[in-house]
C-alpha cells in the first residue's frame, strides 16, 4: 500500500532472484505481476496463470493488447513460447499435484510462522478468498511481496496475524521494501536489509521477533 | 441439423427470477455480456449468482449485483466490485466464498454427474461453510457438494449450429466447466458456423452439453483492462 | 451367439426405430453397433462413443479406413458433421448427467425386473465391467440387443441372472431374433415375435413369464 | 528452452520392475506400443498396470500381460485378451475392475490432485471392492482414491519441445488423463515441433505435465482393427 512503482519494481527485482530457467512460477496479483520484467526470456521460465494460461510473456507494448488475453489480475499480457490455454480446473490441477516451483503472493498481513491473511479486513473491506490459499498450500515454494507497512504505517508483520487468515504456516519468504526475511521453524530470519533502511528501522518496524542471520546483507 | 441458434430475447426467456444462475467468466474476460445487459433489462431478479467473481460495478456480471438482483453469491472474489462487499456487510447479499480451484472443481463435478468432491480442510474453505467431514485413508477431508445450476451463460469465440464451443485465449477460463453444469446451457457467441466446420480436435464443449446458442451484440471493445486489486 | 449376420442385421434394424431424429444415442459392442446403418444420415442422430467420440459416422468403405478412428468396440468408424473428440472422462461425464437418451448394450443374460448380465462368465470367460454398469444406470432409455438363447441353446432371459450382475433393474427393452419385450413392474411384456418364430416358440425358449401385450404384433 | 526429446532407451530406464505403471490408449487405439516393446525387451516384470482394457495378446499393451510381467492390474475390460482371464482364473494375476468411467475419473482425480472421488454404490464396483462408504446427502456413497502412477506412458501425434501434446482422433481417449496422473509421464509422439509452433488453443495436454518426449517408431500399421468382443 502506497508503495511507489520505483519500490515496486526493486521488490519484484529482488524476488526474480528466487527464480531458476525453467522453473513453474506462479504470479499473483500486485506486486507479483511485476516479477517476470525482471528475468531474461531467455531462461523460459514457465508463468502460471489461474484463469488457465501456462506461459505468461512479457506485458504488450501499449496498442497491442488483447482483449481475451490477460493474467489473472485482469492485466493484459502476451505469451511465451510453448504456451497452452486450459480452463481453470486444469490450471488448479497443476497446482495442487505440487507442478508450480514458486508461488509470489500479496498479502494484507504474515505472521512469524508464516500465516497468511490476504482476503478480509472485517467491517471494512472484502476481497475474497480466491486462489490465495490453494497457491499458498501446495506451491513448492511461496513467497510473498508487499509493503512493510500498512497504510497507517503499522507492520504487516506480526507474531499473529489480526486480519483472518488465508491459509496458515505456508509463506517461506518475505520481501518487502525493506528487507527479506525467511520463515523458519524457529520464527522469522532476517537475511538482507534494503538501502536506505537501516537495521533498526527494519526491526522497529516489524511486529514479531527477528532473528539477525549470520550472513545478513545490506543491499544497496 | 435442428440449429440451436436462437435470439437474445427467446434465450433469456429461460431465466426467471429465483433461478441458480451460473456464469462464465474470469475478471470481466470472458463474460456473456450481451446475456447479461438482457437480463439486466428485463429485470430478473432474486438470482443466486455461481461465478469465479464479482466482475466490476460497471462491466459485466458485477452489473447484476450493482443493480441488487442477486440474493446470493457463491464465488471466490470480490475485491473487484466494492458494491458487493458493502451489500454483503449491510446483509442485502449473502456471500459464500470457495477457493478458486475448489470451485471450478465443485462446478465440473456438477457437469458431470459426480455428487460431491473430497477437499483437504485447510485451503481456504471457511469452518462454518465445511457442511460434512469425512475421515479418508487417516485425514480429515470436507465433503464439498458438486454444484449445478438452472441456467449457465457462457461466452466462446465460435459455435457451430450444434453448439459446439470454441473459446478464445484467457476468455476460456471456466467457461468449459459452466458449460456443463447448466440443466439449460446457452452460450453467447461471436462467430456461429454451420455444424462440420468446426475441426473436431479443436472442439473444447462438444454441442451436446450446449441448448441454445445467441449472436453476441459484443460489448468487449468498450471495457478496456482493468486490474482487479493491488496489494 | 451363433447368429447369423442376417438376423444380427434383422435385431439392429428393429432397434432404430427406438430412436428419434437429433437423439444421442450409445451403441455398445457388437450387434448394437450395426443400428446406425439403419437410420438416415439426415435425422442427425449424434452416436456417442465411450473412447471419446460423440458424432460417429458409418462404417469406411473398406480401404479407408483410419487408424486412429474406431469406435469403443475397435471397428473402424467415420465421423458425422458436428462430431468432436474428448478424453474418457467427458465421454462419461456425458453419460452421467443424463445427456444419452437411448443406450444399447450387448447381454450375457437378463432378468425379468431387468437386471443386466454382462461382464463375466465364472470359471469361463472374463470380459469385465466396461462401461455397461454406467450406460445401463444412467441412460434415459437402455435397450439390450442379444441372441434370444446361448450358445447351448438356453435362454438368456431369465426369473433371475445366474451370471454375476453388471447393473440391477436397468433395462427397459430387449430385442433378439425371436422377439421385443418391454420390461415393467409387473414383470417382461412381450409385444413383437418375429418371423419366422410363433409365439409358443418364444414363450418357451424364455426362462422368466411373459405377459402377452394386447397390441402383440407378428412381424414378418 | 531445455528439449524434453530423449532416446527410447533412457525413457525406459525410468521404468523398474514393481512399479505402478499407467498406460494411455483404449481397445489399441492410443497405446504407446513403442514404449510398451522396449519395456518387454529390457524384461521389466512385477509391474502393476493401469490402463483401460487388456489390450490383445499380440498387441499393445495386452503384451506385457501375455508375457506375464504384470502381477496386478487395474482396469475396467480384458474380454480381447484371453491370456488375462485364464491368469486371472490361475491367480498368477490380479485384477480390479472398475467402470470405465470411474476409472477414468480416478486417473483424473490424481492428476489434478485430489484426493480421491465419491460414486453411487450401483454403477458396477463389486462389494468386496468398496473400500469405504460414506452418507452423504441422504445417500450412500463409495469413496474411490484417486490413481496415481509412477510412471505414466501416453501416444501422442504431436508435441512440442516442451512437452505440450495433440492427440490425434479416437487416440485421445483416456491418454490426456494418464499424462496427468503420473510422477513421470512418457509421451510416445509421431511428430515433435520447437516449442512455440503448437497454436496454444489446441494443445490437450499441458507441457507441465510431460517430462519426456520420445519418437515413435511405429507399430499402428501392422495393427489393423480388431472387434473386442461379440456377445
Amino acid at each position: 500500500m502506497g508503495l511507489q512503482i520505483d519500490q515496486r519494481n526493486m521488490i519484484a527485482r529482488r524476488a526474480a532472484r528466487e527464480i531458476l530457467p525453467g522453473m513453474t512460477v506462479n504470479l499473483g496479483i500486485g506486486i507479483p505481476e511485476l516479477v517476470a520484467d525482471f528475468l531474461p526470456s531467455e531462461w523460459n521460465v514457465m508463468f502460471h496463470s489461474v484463469n488457465g494460461i501456462l506461459g505468461v510473456g512479457p506485458f504488450p507494448v501499449q496498442g497491442e493488447e488483447n482483449a481475451h488475453l490477460s493474467n489473472a489480475g485482469g492485466t493484459p499480457v502476451t505469451l511465451h513460447s510453448g504456451a497452452s490455454f486450459f480452463d481453470s480446473s486444469i490450471a488448479y490441477g497443476m497446482v495442487r499435484s505440487g507442478r508450480v516451483d514458486v508461488a509470489f503472493l500479496g498479502a494484507l498481513q504474515v505472521s512469524q510462522r508464516g500465516d497468511l491473511a490476504n482476503w478480509i479486513v472485517p467491517g471494512k473491506r472484502v476481497y475474497g478468498i480466491g486462489g490465495g490459499p490453494e497457491l499458498a498450500r501446495y506451491a513448492k515454494k511461496v513467497i510473498v511481496l508487499m509493503s512493510h507497512l500498512n497504510e497507517r504505517n503499522e507492520p504487516k508483520i506480526l507474531r499473529e496475524c489480526e486480519l483472518p487468515l488465508s491459509a496458515k504456516s505456508c509463506v517461506d519468504m518475505i520481501i518487502t521494501e525493506r528487507a527479506v526475511m525467511k520463515v523458519t521453524k524457529q520464527g522469522l530470519c532476517l537475511t538482507e536489509v534494503m538501502y536506505p533502511y537501516s537495521l533498526e528501522e527494519v526491526v522497529t518496524k516489524t511486529g514479531a521477533p527477528l532473528m539477525i542471520s549470520e550472513y545478513l546483507q545490506m543491499v544497496d | 441439423m435442428v440449429s440451436k441458434l436462437i435470439s437474445i430475447e427467446e434465450a433469456v426467456d429461460q431465466i426467471r427470477d429465483g433461478i441458480r444462475l451460473m456464469v462464465g467468466g474470469f475478471g470481466g474476460i470472458g463474460t456473456p455480456v450481451s446475456l447479461i445487459d438482457r437480463i439486466l433489462q428485463k429485470g430478473m431478479q432474486d438470482l443466486t449468482l455461481i461465478g469465479n467473481d464479482a466482475g466490476f460495478a460497471d462491466q459485466g456480471v458485477g452489473r447484476l449485483i450493482s443493480h441488487e438482483r442477486v440474493k446470493r453469491l457463491l464465488t471466490t472474489h470480490i475485491g473487484s466490485n466494492p458494491d458487493a462487499g458493502r451489500q454483503m456487510m449491510e446483509g442485502k447479499l449473502e456471500v459464500l466464498f470457495y477457493p478458486q480451484g475448489i470451485l471450478a472443481e465443485k462446478i465440473r463435478a456438477g457437469g458431470v454427474g459426480l455428487p460431491a468432491i473430497l477437499v483437504e480442510p485447510d485451503v481456504g474453505i471457511g469452518p462454518s461453510q465445511q457442511e460434512q467431514l469425512v475421515r479418508y485413508a487417516g485425514k480429515n477431508y470436507v465433503i464439498e457438494p458438486a454444484l449445478t445450476a438452472d441456467v449457465g451463460i457462457v461466452y466462446a469465440k465460435q459455435a457451430d449450429t450444434y453448439g459446439n464451443l470454441i473459446y478464445e485465449k484467457a476468455a476460456r477460463n471456466i467457461n468449459p466447466l459452466v458449460a456443463m453444469a447448466g440443466k439449460i446451457t446457452i452460450a453467447e457467441v461471436e462467430e456461429i458456423l454451420p455444424a462440420g466446420e468446426l475441426n473436431p480436435e479443436h472442439i473444447v464443449t462438444p454441442g451436446i452439453f450446449v441448448n441454445y446458442i445467441v449472436r453476441t451484440s459484443g460489448g468487449m471493445g468498450e471495457w478496456g483492462f482493468r486490474s482487479i486489486s493491488e496489494t
